[in-house]
């Protein structure tokens, strides 16, 4: 065998070579970040970050906190609806603009504005709209439907769900531009085949183009995942964490021991147990996703 | 020189307030940095602090308050400033309950700016004429006041149902059925005895039934909302700290008037205060520490201290001050404040961060505010949980 | 029956429409009072006149600080700040969805799925370490800190959505442009870039929208005077102790999302069909 | 009325590109039509518009009795295989072949009979778990094909079906569907560039050249009886020698070479009117006398053998049987029978007598 | 040493499918190697590894002296036109067929140049603005092919080049390219399934099989002197009849008829041993003696027929000139001379003698 020659062997490397600042920066901080994360876990540290080591004691301090459990029950709640409710209106939303609306540059537009608004103020509006007192229970009683209920804001039990809501609302037109984007890549070709093979209009999206859009679900639904992980914005502005602690989860319970509360070691425990338990979760689908779509 | 300032006070009143310190400190050829960060009652501006403290890029001066002076001061990073304090006397104008708490280990490393009551209670008298009630003085008369304003269709107390402000209640309730002793050992020194006796059980009683009075639509409403509330007449008062004035006034309301300001029922003799406070960082640059220590004194000014609190509504924290500038409440609370400060019943506010490290004050307001909205939830249980709560570190 | 179709259609397309539009509606009522009118009137109601106060307000004159100059300032920073973050993250994470579809090697779907696993890093996480290393390299408190920051935490999302995307190009495309004489970087700029319109506006708007509306990181890295706006909202909005202004808040917002809207409507018209069609076949 | 007809049907693109200037076209139930042309005639878009995939600019089309021009696709009951396959990415061969079948509601049980059936007879039993992008270009056509196959439409559209397959396994194939249409008497409409196909298969051609129909006849009308010089030269291989001159006394003058004729053309085309003489290269032989010229090229095929030879009336093409013995410049004689000439107008291009 | 040799290449696909099993084909510089086979033998995967656009599992790959087995596709100056056409959606057909001069920095006014010629050449002058989804699939297909034909590359690679095109024009294309490599003399690998294109533009044809090559040979040598039954059937149409039988004395017995053999196939094959009795169907005709069989199918193509007679020795595919009087059902008589005839052993399926 030959030897290649240089300019070749640079060709060779040159994805690798393209690839490898992003992948070093990523790995340095992110691996970087949740390793420092854990050690500070396991640490003293309160006001500012030390390492006195104490062993696992944040984390026994953690799994005493039923604010804690509070927090990870609503992630749980809010994750699956979230990601639910918001694939399948993002999903149904790309769907009918796909269908050759006139006024489709206009509803997009509509459909993502929310994204555009930073929650800082738009969770004031959304506090009225939702407050039973103001928003859209008293509007509905004013126009004569006395019996019109829609409390959820209010009641500890509920409040939870009207965050998802308010979630539902911002992202939904993403989750729509990112399905809007993968039909309109998909081949005309193969929607006329199966026109011709009897399908009807949601045979043909449910049975050829949603399971070729395998990729797109997948971006979705990592995007849907970690915002709805991470959701602290949307939290905060709403409820923050209210009434009580009942719409706490943990990105707000994490940043509110750590920073707030001077908590930085029990901050960092809640950090790592969250992670751990994406990765529970997370590591195996990526792994099977990404095994599946290679051609 | 220059100082950074990170602080949050950053709209209508409050900013004109900071204007006047940058003013002040321009004229003395300092320039200033303003690092303004609103939110939370300052959490946000915490979270950046620290994330500049560690990235080893201190500000001058930061917007500081209450036992987390003493943790910061702890972690190394703050300047001692006592030679301006011995310059400008500061021992002598300040109530030692809050010079303390801007002394370390004895030394100053912060500056107060003004004093916040928390114990008011606010109350629309047109209101409570209509419903031929008076405006309360204990906890008692409150009851009745609340039963009548019920009975005439409005809402008896405005509130907001953030923890904060379920604290907020809590404490002046605590104060006012407990007594300053009660409030002392069971808020400010975490006495577990205290916090499990009998006098618990009354307060956590007195607290729910308060909540019998408020409107199921209060949780998550911001405190202005309720401010409003009584402004419109809608309900009859609202307990909230000093700040809530500026709603009225804004509004176009006159205190005594429109609206009347009175301590919470059975706090007319105690403080329960919160003290704005600069606390100062170790710098490096000599040119910088100059300006640092120039702003410190401004702040204790009494010029400063007199244009700042106009503007924000609170009293000045030197005693001795000319206030004939102020409005009525606030001469009210001045007079309060310098009366309490004698006879010991000036107390830190525990739900505004004043009494205790945050951690604590923190699992004290969740356990409040749990059972401010869990109906099911028993005095026991809530009084189990606060104690415990208080032992967190 | 086919009007019948276009009527439900449109008329969920309208219902949804009414959904998302509701809070934009109080906003914009609300920013169109003045404090009386908000403080006496129903949340719905439609303003008494139009009164642009507000708006003139956030632009320009209202505090956010100790300086009185509205959103106008901050505005301008993020500007300047938006521009090289969005290009840097959106052009690497082409090329790296690019790499990881077309140039695949031993192991990079191994170490995508670990940028990936990256995403789900609470933000919280970074800010004190991330202060700690940008004080080092000496970038902390200035706008290229922040830029870094952005590009960094964007990396994986952007990535994701070109590799997903590109993954649905024929591969027989870039061979042809192999066998043509085009290289690495030719087959990406001439063949496959303008194939990836629809995903360049969404990753534009993710990354635009992310960037543009991020407050923690905008807050703690930037410099005192290179502050984003959400920075300069939330000075406005977010105060607790103070008279507050909920027109000027509102208006605020909608300014504060003027520039993402525009991304949207100019971007939105690249959402096109039929971009490999005639390509191959099979 | 017949079970497809197509009425004055137009297609036109972006407002001044017209594909299709009208086409007539009506074939009986169970017939099957041919569809030939140059690439790029308007074949596959005619295809679609029968399908329902396009609609035409103006004019109608009729299934049966029924007009379809504005009915849904799905209402057609189509098969069709397409020219570029269009099979669907993310399913399995069987998959793609069962799909039709169970958008129709097929039990199960039946779709795997009909799977079972097709792939045996298009030979990619051995493939039915891969997807498509594992499969040679063949492969994939001939699963194009299955997916039409397995169905029992009304009417099969077949778009070029079998240009991928080598020559052994079309042969097999152009035999299955020739049984298959015995058997079904399915309305069948077949594009395809292969003569034999054209020629065995179809009832009836359709010639079609710029959007128009040339000649729409029986194989052996259009092979003996070619309407028009276009279609003349477009069916068979090599094309039909063409050869322009004058009609003149006894034959036509090409040249200056007087090439004879049959009567019936010296009646059609009287002496001094332009025409164009038609000779099919197989119906030329080498003889010992007769046009005399000069080879200039051998192409063996194999089984017979292409010449060219130049002479004083033109270059002309023959084909023979077996190998050559004559070499390249060797001078040959031609001859043939005046029944194998075919006569144009030389103005119109249209056919002249007989 | 050659302009291409592949030595031994193998591929396999996912562990245990193998496509490849042990190429070795050699050709010299300015040769056409044509490769046929049967669909999905690895054709396309064979062209694709020397290309550079697959490796193969084990074996090396030279162009000219160089090793290219791990060289990059831009390295090889390679010009292909691929199976599936694999054009730019984004750019034009202009654009199209000039982007690989592009890259290769060829002056702008020698691109256009290039661009005018292969268009011509192909006729797409008219479609040079379009983009490949406004396209016909014979279009496309040239567009594919001027890619190519606009480069001056080292080697030639086509994958079925004219398979969807119309006869004519396909004839046309076929001269076009004969004539470009006569003139150019670049060394071309070209796969087709068309028989004519394959004698006719091949200097070397290579039959594939499962992944093997059955021959490698001149076009003469593949149609006269077949290696293997799989040859000989898979080359001409209709296939060469094969019957099965037993030598004997004067020929082979089959099925209880015996036909005869040459002298030479008699000594090839002791009598006894099982053969099999090759005959092209061209090569019979009918005659007043000789084999008689009953006619079971007649299929006129145009020049000629191909007729199916059932005989005592089994079916017997008949290509005749012209039309045919016979008719189905009629008793006929076949004859041919033992020269025609192809021996193979019955086990092997090699040739035997001559
Ligand atoms: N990714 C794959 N995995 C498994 N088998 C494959 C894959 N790609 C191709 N094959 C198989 O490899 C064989 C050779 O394919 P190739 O495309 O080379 O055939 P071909 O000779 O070009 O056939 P055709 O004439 O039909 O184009 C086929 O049987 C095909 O099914
Ligand atoms: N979108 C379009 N815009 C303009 N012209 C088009 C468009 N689509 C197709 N055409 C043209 O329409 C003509 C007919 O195309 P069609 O596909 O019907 O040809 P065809 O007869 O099937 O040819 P082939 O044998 O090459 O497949 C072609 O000349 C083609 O260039
Ligand atoms: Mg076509
Ligand atoms: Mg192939």
């Amino acid at each position: 065998m030959s030897t290649p020659s240089a300019a070749a062997r640079l060709d060779h490397w040159l994805p690798r070579l393209v690839l490898a600042p992003s992948f070093v920066l990523s790995f340095l901080f992110i691996y970087g970040l949740i390793a420092w994360n854990g050690y500070l876990s396991v640490s003293a540290s309160r006001l500012l970050p030390n390492y006195e080591f104490v062993g696992l004691q944040q984390y026994e301090i953690l799994f005493q906190s039923e604010r804690w459990m509070v927090a990870l029950k609503n992630l749980g709640i809010f994750s699956v609806l979230f990601i639910g409710i918001g694939m399948a209106l993002g999903l149904l939303l790309a769907i009918l603009l796909d269908q050759k609306i006139r006024a489709e540059g206009l509803l997009r537009t509509i459909y993502l504005y929310p994204m555009a608004l930073s929650f800082i103020v738009t969770g004031t509006a959304w506090k009225w709209i939702l407050n039973p007192g103001l928003g859209l229970e008293h509007l509905m009683q004013q126009w004569g439907f006395e019996n019109f209920r829609f409390d959820w804001l209010v009641d500890p039990d509920m409040a939870i769900y009207t965050v998802v809501i308010a979630g539902v609302w911002q992202s939904s037109g993403f989750v729509m531009a990112l399905f809007l984007a993968g039909l309109r890549g998909i081949d005309d070709s193969i929607i006329k085949a199966a026109q011709i093979d009897g399908a009807t209009l949601p045979q043909i999206y449910w049975r050829i183009i949603i399971p070729s859009m395998r990729p797109v679900f997948f971006s979705t639904l990592m995007v849907l995942a970690h915002i709805a992980i991470k959701s602290f914005d949307l939290v905060m502005a709403l409820t923050a964490g209210g009434p009580g602690f009942a719409t706490d989860v943990p990105a707000t319970f994490m940043y509110t021991h750590a920073f707030t509360r001077g908590q930085i070691g029990l901050g960092a425990a809640s950090a790592t147990v969250m992670l751990a338990t994406v990765a529970a979760i997370v590591v195996p689908y990526l792994y099977s996703e990404l095994r599946s779509q290679r051609r | 020189g220059e100082v950074e300032v990170l602080h949050w006070w950053t709209s209508g009143g409050e900013a004109k307030a900071a204007s006047a310190l940058k003013a002040t400190l321009q004229a003395k050829g300092h320039s200033w940095k303003d690092f303004a960060v609103a939110g939370g009652g300052g959490d946000s501006a915490m979270t950046v602090l620290k994330s500049r403290v560690v990235s080893g890029n201190a500000p001058a001066a930061a917007q500081i308050k209450g036992p987390s002076l003493q943790e910061w001061a702890a972690e190394g990073v703050l300047a001692n400033i006592d030679d301006v304090a011995k310059a400008e006397k500061w021992d002598s104008v300040l109530p030692p309950v809050v010079a303390n708490v801007m002394k370390y280990k004895g030394n100053y490393i912060a500056a107060p700016v003004n004093v916040h009551r928390v114990n008011w209670l606010w109350a629309n008298p047109e209101v409570f004429k209509k419903a031929g009630a008076k405006v309360p003085t204990t906890w008692d008369e409150f009851f009745v006041s609340a039963e009548a304003l019920k009975k005439a269709g409005i809402i008896p107390v405005a509130h907001g149902g953030q923890p904060w402000q379920d604290f907020t209640t809590f404490e002046s309730v605590a104060l006012g059925v407990g007594g300053t002793d009660f409030y002392k050992k069971a808020l400010v020194q975490l006495d577990q005895a205290t916090l499990k006796s009998a006098t618990m059980d009354k307060v956590l009683e007195t607290f729910r039934k308060v909540k019998g009075y408020t409107d199921k639509n209060a949780p998550g409403r911001d405190w202005n909302l309720a401010t409003a509330m009584v402004i419109k007449g809608e309900a009859g008062m609202q307990l909230m700290g000093d700040w809530a004035k500026g709603e009225f006034i804004a509004a176009g309301k006159v205190p005594g008037k429109d609206f009347t300001c009175a301590a919470a029922p059975g706090t007319a003799k105690a403080f329960t205060f919160n003290v704005d406070s600069f606390a100062m960082f170790k710098l490096k640059n000599e040119a910088n520490v100059k300006a640092q220590k120039d702003l410190a004194a401004a702040i204790m000014s009494t010029d400063f201290q007199e244009v700042f609190n106009l503007n924000k509504g609170s009293i000045p924290v030197r005693l001795n001050m000319d206030l004939a500038k102020f409005d009525d409440c606030a001469k009210l609370s001045s007079k309060d404040f310098v009366d309490t400060a004698k006879s010991a019943s000036l107390v830190p506010s525990v739900a505004h961060g004043m009494a205790v490290p945050s951690a604590a004050a923190g699992a004290i307001q969740d356990a409040v505010s749990q059972f401010w909205n869990s109906d099911k939830m028993s005095v026991a249980d809530a009084k189990a949980k606060i104690a415990s709560a208080a032992m967190t570190k | 029956m086919k009007n019948v179709h276009r009527f439900i259609i449109f008329g969920l397309l309208g219902v949804f429409a009414l959904f998302f539009l509701l809070p934009f509606y109080v906003m914009l009522v609300t920013s169109l009072k003045d404090m009386g009118e908000i403080r006496g009137g129903s949340l719905l109601a439609l303003p008494a006149g139009l009164n642009f106060e507000a708006w003139g307000k956030a632009w320009s004159s209202a505090c956010t600080g100790t300086d009185c100059n509205g959103l106008q300032p901050f505005f301008w920073n993020s500007m300047a700040m938006i521009i090289p973050a969005v290009a840097i993250s959106t052009t690497l994470g082409a090329l790296n969805g690019y790499v990881l579809t077309k140039w695949r090697f031993k192991g990079s779907e191994l170490l995508f799925s670990f940028m990936l696993f990256g995403v789900f890093m609470p933000l919280q996480v970074v800010l004190l370490p991330m202060s700690q290393i940008l004080g080092w390299v000496g970038l902390s408190d200035s706008i290229w800190g922040l830029i870094t920051v952005h590009v960094l935490m964007g990396l994986a999302s952007t990535t994701l959505f070109f590799r997903n995307y590109y993954i649905g190009l024929p591969d027989e495309l870039i061979k042809a442009a192999m066998l043509d004489g085009a290289g690495f970087f030719r087959i990406f700029v001439r063949i496959v870039l303008p194939l990836s319109t629809p995903i360049l506006v969404v990753t534009l708007i993710w990354q635009f929208t992310n960037i543009w509306n991020d407050f923690l990181f905008g807050v703690v890295f930037s410099g005192a005077d290179s502050k984003p706006i959400t920075v300069g909202l939330n000075n406005l909005a977010n105060t607790s102790s103070s008279v507050k202004e909920y027109n000027v808040d509102m208006a605020a917002a909608m300014i504060a999302a003027l520039p993402t809207l525009l991304v949207y409507v100019v971007a939105g018209k690249y959402f096109v069909r039929g971009l490999t069609a005639g390509a191959v076949k099979g | 009325m017949g079970a497809l007809s197509i009425r004055n049907v137009r297609k036109t693109y972006s407002g001044d590109i017209h594909i299709l200037k009208g086409i007539d076209l009506e074939i009986e139930k169970g017939e099957f039509l041919i569809l030939v042309g140059p690439s790029g005639c308007g074949k596959s878009t005619l295809l679609s518009m029968i399908a329902g995939l396009d609609s035409p600019t103006s004019g109608t089309i009729h299934i049966g009795e029924r007009d379809v021009t504005h009915e849904l696709p799905k209402n057609r009951d189509i098969a069709m295989v397409f020219q570029s396959y269009a099979l669907y990415p993310n399913m399995n061969v069987a998959e793609n072949i069962a799909f039709g079948l169970e958008m129709r509601k097929v039990p199960k049980a039946e779709r795997e009979k009909a799977v079972a059936r097709v792939a045996k007879m298009l030979q990619i039993e051995h493939l039915l778990e891969r997807k498509p992008g594992a499969l040679s270009g063949g492969q994939r056509q001939r699963v194009a094909m299955g997916r039409a196959l397995a169905r029992d439409p009304a009417l099969f559209l077949f778009d070029e079906p079998l240009s991928n397959l080598d020559a052994k396994l079309r042969v097999e194939m152009r035999a299955e569907i020739k049984q298959l249409h015995q058997r079904t008497k399915t309305t069948t409409v077949y594009v395809t560039h292969d003569q034999v196909e054209a020629m065995t298969l179809g009832d009836r051609i359709a010639v079609m050249q710029g959007g128009v129909v040339q000649q729409f006849g029986t194989p052996d009308d259009i092979y003996s009886r070619p309407a028009t010089v276009f279609v003349a030269e477009f069916i068979g291989s090599p094309a039909m020698n063409m050869l322009r001159g004058t009609a003149a006394a006894g034959g036509v003058s090409v040249g200056g070479t007087l090439l004879a004729t049959h009567a019936e053309h010296q009646a059609a085309a009287p002496a001094g009117r332009k025409v164009i003489y038609g000779l099919r290269p197989e119906k030329i032989s080498f003889a010992a006398s007769g046009l005399a010229g000069e080879i200039t090229m051998l192409e063996p095929t194999g089984p017979e053998t292409y010449v060219s030879v130049k002479t004083a009336a033109g270059a002309v093409v023959v084909r023979l049987a077996g190998h050559v013995a004559e070499q390249v410049g060797d001078t040959v004689h031609l001859s043939w029978s005046t029944d194998a000439v075919h006569l144009f107008d030389g103005e119109t291009e249209k056919r002249l007598g007989r």
